[in-house]
């Protein structure tokens, strides 16, 4: 499905080898180090993780997409991809899942990325009224804003596709129907099976692409972004991908679908089609792909000796941080706290 | 009320008269309005003093609001700055967070109280955590104007009291005017404020007149943050927020005639509460009682009497009552006067505090 | 537009003469009742009022089909037309309005109409439920649940299609799009410009009908319940019609439209067109609508006089109806209540 | 805790040993479980005595619930009694309101605390005032099971304590279980009542095993509506619910130690709050500390106070504790430790109750 108009401008230009290559790159990165916060969990390192494994094409050719000197993006809790597509500091990113602070240790206003958000849809409006807000001050940023399969049946879901719409607000809308949320698979979730469909309702345009060929997402959300940059309003994508592992690592998806269910839901992995048409396209070689495992490998380490080494937070930030002009109940809370647990 | 009441009051030892004196001439910058004019001007006010400044949800434009808060407002200010929303308050407040983020100080109406509800989940796990979960990054200054409490005879869900579910989320700040003096400043106030602030109008009070000082910090004006004494007294302490403020004057003018004289606090910020104001005042007059519309139960007039039973044990001569709403959906406008605590009620409850003896 | 398929059995099937009379009747005698209404606030009879002025024709027409013996209707507060239609106690149901108590005083059970509901959207759901309970037992009733195009806009109303489409509940939507949402009109409310076309992104049907045309609204109301009760599953109808009168009788319309704009908005009057027809196609005639007319005008009286008579609920109903099992706070508050309010 | 603190305590006029004996021979109905089996076979039993009984929710099927209360239930009853929902708390309990009507007893399931607050709308303005809006002819026999309370190192929202919230709201019934044989008799008399009631689930109790007396009304089950006296003591009364109770009583063990004899009190029934048994309990100790997971300010702890200061004014010989999470935004797992209340903040809690001097 693409309703989107033809891009004008440089939104469907070719991708050069360098980017072509840069995109493999990110995607081994993102893919080592998914695998490794798996590992991590089982080794006590983190007491918890929500792995993107089969959604990386889907998650590095629309973070590819963005302009981190204007456009701004809401993840959910699974865009790990998206952040280190992004370039942001994958430590901070991280220490969300070592329970140090939820929403991360990064900076959302200089990573423009904003804090992971555990709640299922809800920072779909946060984009909206970003979004506007570039609208309000004649500014040409866009925001992105993620979302499941299974937050599409959330009412904001509707209310900020409503709003946008109406108020013709700079918003890529990406979905990432992985076919499942949690155990309850995309038919039982999705009435007429397609979010992107939904789109057409509102008077908006919308996409749905093969969510596993990464070349083909960083061009839909390329245009998407041209289409609302220029002031058209917003756009919906619907990249069709699947979810390969547990929804988190305490999930046990034998519970809910066979290994045959998932071979077959599953399809190619992303990865190596990517692989397979750069060497058949002749972009690159299996030097490249040996190097770009070897940078992955060294940053995974790299991430997870940081990670290690990450003290927990002070109590005193349980405080500090509720407001930016705190009140007096509240410094007697953190005063009485600290006497409590400090002077024991 | 029998005669009786009096006899049990042991003199407290403040000998102030039980009236504050503002009969004196009132100073330049004093105008009588009514608090919808009152609001409304604070309103023009903060959009020509800060441009990041916007209002908007259902009919704020060119209706200027159910209540015509905002009348006006588009017109002066354009459509960019005073905007009507589609019908959906998780999307006004979601959209508020959003526009926060990039910068703005927005100030979002929800048409009534209880249409607060479909938004909740935006105001309590968006508006009250951003800043905390972003690390001061990304604060939230927004002002969430809620029309709110009971007493206009009006349909169902549109006579709510929600202050205790606000006070309790972390993150949020909530307060509320009870005259359009008040209005007027601590709206400017909070609308200034790099803090999520809940405010809570009391909608049966929009059309009483009032003085308003417009002076900033001129006597009268009062501290911006803490509680107010409306009244002084030396007997008992009648707490109260929003409409139900005047109606305890009301009720410590008609407890005079019988010699009781009682001191009105008008509580104001709901969160953070004045515990130091509450317990200065009970100190003195060493009886309280707590009055709101709300349901009884989880209701902020619990939080108000545990704040000063901690503050004033020693001195209470009498566990602090609580007048307030019964634990009932509100009624119909039918039986509205029979849940709002009326003067009755609240006298009864002043002369169950003054008639305890210890068992 | 119109995506439902061709009914089968009897729901096409041509109105007789006499029942196209009595839709008459009815629409002459809630356009009566409706305007006594805004008369009797004026009189200080009620405290307010919501008239339908205009939507008669979608009013009676929907409420028409609806069988009382097993289907199930969820109004929002402006539907007194079809409440007159299914035959429900007007004096219980106009006491709402006389704030003798929320939710009207008629019984919901006995009169199929759930109870009268102040929240925009805040029922839809409740539709959905119920059909969805019909499923469960194994029965044929529809649920047929009323919206407004500003409705339209709530998370609520987006969850219920979704809901209803997933488990092909027998819910037929009905959307009154009256052109306004107090003073927002229906383009800076719905997205797109129609609620119809949302149905699609659910794989609904959906039907957009003239609404001040009674004969339509109730052959595509017919078609609709049909559609559901076979077991298809839920249908929306967005009947299109204007909101002639103020919001309520506190509303002033004056402040955002002008008086051109409510005639050129409004088109002709649904009642007179319906009388026009009946003429043309000699159905009634003059003597007809006469006594029509006197039969409203007596009805109303009547209601008036019951109303006027209607006495407040005693105040111990606030405790007693709180729930089925009380509660020993609940009572101690109660009998508080009595001893402070009647013995003073 | 310096031993100081028991020089401040008066003899009690109760002379009841500290403990309740259990060691009695267990009856033949007993059986130890974990609350998770307790709750699932509570469900399993009510579903086969209830036709009418339904299961639905987010992953409540197949998966059996993230949690598993639901485990095997699907396989066992069927795919229209037990059944998964898109994903949406409001669509949920709309969805449970419309069923009801339809003469069906909804057992919903939110899948954590903090998406409760989505379907808020429906609980308070609909499922919470049906009964009421239609005269009782449209009854809400609603049970909500929501996983709640922190303490097991979840994200964000995972953690969250809405008991004051729910117990503020006219209409609603809300209890929570502390133990396996309370979980299956709570949620068997819950879903089994005509009227709406929140089952807070102690999630980070689940999978702690104890002993489930299943007969009904056989000693040890007790009174299914009221407060329970979980270890009697004469020195200070420990109220608390869900998982606080075994904190407390963990407490209690400790401070037995320096020879200070602790009541501990599970109020299990957040409303109605029974207020009988915190006058009685309080009335014989004269001391209390109430303790809960939720913030402090407008938190049920200050119903609780208040209820026992009402009661017991003349008796309590110091303001009653609160020990309870901060005003703060639940933490992430790090500091989850800190803001729980845990054994030394309680202790610290119960030294200013017994070391408090009348000033
Ligand atoms: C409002 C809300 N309800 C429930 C949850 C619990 N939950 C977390 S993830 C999830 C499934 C989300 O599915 P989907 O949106 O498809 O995203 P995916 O996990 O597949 O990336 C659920 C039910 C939540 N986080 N927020
Ligand atoms: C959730 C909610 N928000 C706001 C309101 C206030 N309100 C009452 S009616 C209305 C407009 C409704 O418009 P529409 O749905 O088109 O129905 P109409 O009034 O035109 O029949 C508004 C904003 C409400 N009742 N409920
Ligand atoms: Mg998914
Ligand atoms: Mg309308």
């Amino acid at each position: 499905m693409d309703t989107l108009p033809v891009a004008s401008g440089g939104a469907a230009d070719p991708l050069t080898p360098a980017q072509l290559r840069e995109l493999y790159s990110l995607m081994v990165a993102v893919r080592h180090l998914d695998r490794s916060a798996i590992a991590w969990q089982r080794q006590g390192i983190i007491p918890g993780y929500a792995p993107e494994l089969g959604q990386e094409a889907a998650q590095v050719g629309s973070g590819y997409a963005v302009d981190t000197t204007r456009d701004f993006v809401f993840p959910t809790y699974r865009e790990m991809g998206v952040a280190r597509t992004m370039g942001v500091d994958m430590v901070a990113y991280m220490s969300t899942h070592k329970a140090t602070w939820h929403g991360g240790l990064y900076d959302p206003l200089k990573s423009r990325l904003a804090p992971i958000q555990a709640v299922v849809a809800g920072s779909v409006l946060h984009a909206v009224g970003w979004a506007h807000g570039q609208t309000l001050d004649q500014k040409d940023g866009v925001a992105m804003t993620y979302f499941g399969d299974g937050a599409s049946s959330q009412g904001d879901v509707h209310e900020a596709l409503n709003f946008a719409a109406v108020m013709k607000a700079p918003v890529v809308f990406f979905v990432q129907n992985n076919g499942w949320a949690i155990s309850v698979p995309t038919e039982r979730q999705v009435a007429g099976g397609s979010v992107a469909a939904r789109a057409a309702g509102y008077g908006m345009p919308a996409l749905q692409i093969d969510g596993d060929d990464v070349v083909a997402v960083l061009g839909a959300t390329r245009r998407a972004f041209a289409h609302a940059r220029a002031g058209n309003g917003p756009v919906l994508i619907e990249a069709m991908t699947y979810r390969r592992g547990p929804h988190s690592t305490s999930d046990d998806p034998g519970r809910y679908r066979t290994l045959d269910e998932e071979r077959d839901g599953a399809g190619a992995d992303p990865l190596e089609r990517f692989r397979q048409r750069l060497l058949a396209d002749g972009i690159a070689d299996e030097a490249f792909f040996a190097e770009a495992l070897a940078a992955a490998k060294a940053e995974e380490e790299q991430i997870r000796t940081g990670i290690q080494a990450l003290a927990s937070r002070p109590g005193t930030e349980m405080f500090d941080l509720v407001f930016q002009e705190t009140t007096p109940a509240l410094q007697a809370q953190a005063a009485n706290w600290r006497e409590e647990s400090e002077h024991v | 009320m029998s005669n009786s009441i009096l006899e049990s009051v042991d003199a407290a030892g403040d000998s102030t008269p039980g009236r504050t004196g503002t009969s004196a001439g009132t100073p330049a910058s004093t105008i009588v309005m009514s608090m919808q004019q009152a609001l409304n001007r604070a309103l023009d006010e903060v959009l020509a003093e800060n441009p990041k400044a916007v209002i908007f949800g259902e009919d704020c434009g060119q209706l200027g609001g159910v209540f015509r808060i905002t009348d006006g407002l588009q017109a002066k200010h354009g459509a960019q700055r005073v905007f009507d929303t589609p019908l959906a308050e998780s999307g006004i407040l979601g959209m508020s967070v959003g526009l926060a983020m990039a910068g703005f100080h927005p100030i979002p109406e929800v048409q009534f109280d209880g249409f607060a509800y479909p938004a909740i989940n935006q105001i309590v796990c968006q508006i009250a955590r951003m800043n905390y979960r972003s690390r001061g990054t990304l604060p939230m200054p927004i002002t969430l104007r809620v029309p709110s409490f009971g007493g206009i005879r009006a349909p169902e869900h549109h006579g709510e009291s929600l202050e205790a579910l606000f006070a309790h989320v972390p993150g949020l700040k909530v307060v509320s005017p009870s005259n359009p003096h008040e209005a007027y400043h601590l709206l400017k106030y909070a609308a200034t404020r790099p803090d999520p602030v809940i405010f809570m109008e009391p909608k049966s009070r929009y059309w009483q007149k009032g003085e308003v000082n417009l002076a900033h910090g001129e006597a009268g004006a009062g501290s911006p943050t803490g509680a107010k004494v409306m009244r002084e007294g030396r007997h008992l302490t009648l707490v109260a927020w929003g409409a139900m403020v005047a109606r305890c004057l009301q009720v410590a003018e008609l407890a005079a005639e019988d010699g009781i004289d009682i001191e009105v606090l008008d509580l104001r910020w709901l969160k953070p509460i004045d515990a130091e104001a509450l317990a200065a005042s009970v100190r003195k007059t060493r009886r309280a009682v707590v009055v709101h519309e709300a349901p009884l139960t989880s209701g902020l007039g619990a939080e108000v009497a545990q704040l000063i039973t901690q503050s004033c044990f020693d001195t209470l001569r009498a566990p602090v009552e609580r007048v307030t709403g019964f634990d009932v959906p509100y009624p119909s406008g039918d039986l509205e006067d029979e849940y709002i605590p009326n003067i009755d009620r609240i006298l009864f409850g002043i002369q169950r505090v003054l008639e305890y003896k210890r068992g």
